[in-house]
């Protein structure tokens, strides 16, 4: 690896350093746009006591549900989980904690946390079990909260398209919550589908810019859809 | 009697405006989209980052990459826009939407809402619903005015966790529309055949109960 | 104007309703990205006691700089500001009023304006100027301030192109504050240099979505150059 | 000999690193880019909103609409994205570039910077360099060791307002690299001929000399 070039050999290498105890924020909505991948490389590496950030917890078999299997995740921040029935036990066993955040402070928190703002305020979750303990300040006439902001020692990212040097496009809805994720790792891993070689991605069209991402893998990816709903021709 | 599921749809979509950007949320809210009343344009603003949302997809249109808030595949529209999920909820929190609809289990004369949480079952979370009440100005909460064994879910105090504290205004139920001025509600409409009597039965928070009531026609 | 169609016919339409008093959030970095003729019918307007957000004022005689001379601004709310003779003069005879913010700041409380969080924290401008009169906290060992955001009456945009349902993509470097300005004005009027149908630019490509904007119109533009710096071919 | 600008320029430009994204303030910081050692790849960001600024466009390639910070027109190399204003002290902020090097008034022991306002003077603004001094972990200053009369730049405190508080730690003159640990300057390096001793006497802030300070090769 020389220079700009982030591409990465092996799932081993892209996610090496990772250990028990630490946070990963992996983007993802659904089983939309996650990075089925590295999170199948998590469950490889066996590491235990996991905090993952990541708007859900996938699905019983896919997605982060995997991890559950070998009960390798601590505490879940998220804001809507348990669409399986593993998560369900481990939460009710006391397993697993989970740390229900709303999805646009969720959203907030990750962007924040590669911003460089460790705190905002906002009007969500006023009055709500989620103000619990958290600073209520008024602005405009109306009370609001202090969220603090989001930073893991991993980020794990899915991407469409990445040019080696790591400047990372989405694709349609797969996008979600990618982007903030990238920003918010001490580390950010991006699997993408297809990596092309600088230049051949419009500079006003990056999504995520390289500087953020620290090692990038083409993969293939399952993309299995949760709802599939259509309609006839 | 009470309103179908459709007649709620179709009654909360007589609030659409021409150029309204709406949020609607899973379950009934969703058929509001199948009403959009003749020669009117709304467009579907979906928390996971698309503005523009079309119907589902063909078969041979269906695309993982493509889904809307509730994890259901979708199509866009032209001139739709696809987004992160923080530039999402700028959008919500920054009050851009016009009309959020959303259900919920209770909601209070002070304008309060709980939708998301049941003590002593499995919290699966708020997901956006929390940003959705707290973001909008403008929210209709589609619910039923009783539950099953007959108990007002229209009242003083919510009983259960809220999702917002003082955001609601507008509530349809499929006894009534109401809304909530000064620490009350107030009975604005009655689904067809259903009696003042009736709702006034069913609604345990204060109720303001004009001299006329209309009753609701489709 | 029928639906989401949010072309005007002209710029007196475009910014209908600006009065005296009115706060402004302008785009633009230096003379580039600027919305050179909405600032023009400003000046038309004779409108009053203006309040401007802009990173700056632009230069006699082009910009925000020609507002300035028939004193339509009271203040001025930049990180940079002076690089014409009659800001100077204006300032030291007391007649403007000018609150320097740093940039990456007043980028974020544009932002924060329209994303609805009233206020955040920043290391940014802690034991300066800036930081008096502002609440100083700790987060991660370090002192941060507290900064409110802005929102604007008006918010004026140069766009690249355009569809007419207000769906805006910048060009080059032409971006910058653009974005965050589009999201803060209670009322936002975008020119830009081409307008095309709904469908035409790509969902996934938007810079600024056509909910934050309430006004669209085509113009042409000098685009005047402030550092005209060449290499020989 | 004090250094010269260009010799400024290059003794900065050996503290990069193959793969750094830097941020280079308007005047001799500029003149960095011109020494980056062969073999070795950084990409410059521009706080408008550019990260892989390349050279100076040719009249054919000159355009208004892509400009760096210093409002100068410029071109982007290949792998360059272009973004907002907020994106990119989003990146700043959030300490993602990886060398900043800017000029100053003074620098003090604490680390403080002043660079941006000379009471009495017309105040233009600080534009970002507060963000770029609050958010990188590294930063270089670059400035003169004294005034042409003689005064100290480097003090035991700032005169002048801060640019921001105790987020320096490497500073480069026309005379020395030094170094700001624990409260003191550290005397690293000195510029070819010049004594210690008149590093000594041009610099007000405590002064740690070590038994050897190399001088400084070209």
């Amino acid at each position: 690896m020389a220079g700009f070039d982030k591409v990465v050999g092996s799932y081993e290498e892209a996610m090496a350093g990772l250990d028990n105890g630490m946070t990963v924020i992996a983007g993802g909505f659904g089983l939309c746009g996650i990075p089925e991948n590295l999170i199948a490389q998590i469950k490889r590496m066996r590491v235990r006591d996991l905090t993952i950030v990541s708007n859900n917890c996938g699905i019983d078999g896919f997605g982060l549900g995997i991890l559950l299997e070998d009960k390798q995740i601590r505490k879940m921040i998220s804001s809507y989980v348990g669409e399986n029935a593993l998560f369900e036990k481990q939460l009710l066993e006391g397993e697993l904690e989970v740390e229900l955040t709303p999805q646009g402070t969720l959203a907030e928190k990750m962007r924040a946390g590669g911003a460089g703002i460790p705190a905002f305020y906002t009007a969500t979750g006023y009055g709500t079990p989620v103000a619990e303990g958290k600073e209520v300040r008024e602005f405009n006439g109306r009370p609001h909260i202090l969220e603090q902001s989001i930073r893991g020692d991993f980020a794990i990212v899915k991407g469409w398209k990445a040019d080696r040097y790591g400047n990372v496009v989405y694709r349609h809805t797969a996008q979600n919550f990618n982007p903030m994720a990238a920003t918010a790792g001490k580390i950010t891993v991006v699997e993408v589908e297809e990596i092309v070689e600088p230049g051949e991605l419009d500079p006003t069209q990056i999504h995520t810019p390289g500087i953020y991402v620290d090692r990038l893998i083409q993969g293939s990816f399952e993309k299995r859809i949760e709802q599939r709903t259509v309609r006839s021709a | 009697m009470a309103l179908s599921r459709e007649q709620i749809a179709k009654r909360v979509a007589r609030e659409l405006k021409d150029g309204y950007y709406v949020n609607l949320g899973i379950g009934i809210p969703t058929l509001v989209a199948n009403y959009v009343p003749e020669g009117m344009e709304v467009m579907l603003q979906s928390e996971n980052g698309l503005l523009g949302m079309g119907p589902f997809p063909t078969e041979a249109e269906l695309d993982a990459d493509m889904i809307n808030a509730g994890k259901q595949t979708v199509t866009t529209l032209p001139g739709a826009s696809i987004f992160s999920s923080a530039e999402s909820f700028a959008m919500i929190r920054g009050g851009h939407v016009d009309l959020t609809v959303l259900g919920a289990f209770e909601v209070d004369v002070q304008g309060n809402i709980a939708s998301w949480m049941i003590p002593g079952k499995l919290v699966k979370g708020m997901g956006g619903a929390m940003d959705l009440v707290a973001g909008a100005d403008n929210i209709i909460v589609t619910m039923t005015h009783a539950s099953k064994n007959g108990e007002s879910k229209l009242l003083e105090q919510c009983t259960l966790p809220l999702t917002g504290a003082g955001c609601i205004k507008k509530v349809l139920t499929d006894l009534a529309w109401l809304e909530i001025e000064n620490g009350t509600f107030v009975l604005k409409e009655r689904a067809p055949g259903v009696s003042v009597e009736e709702i006034v039965a069913k609604t345990a928070g204060r109720l303001v109960v004009p001299d006329h009531v209309p009753e609701m026609t489709f």
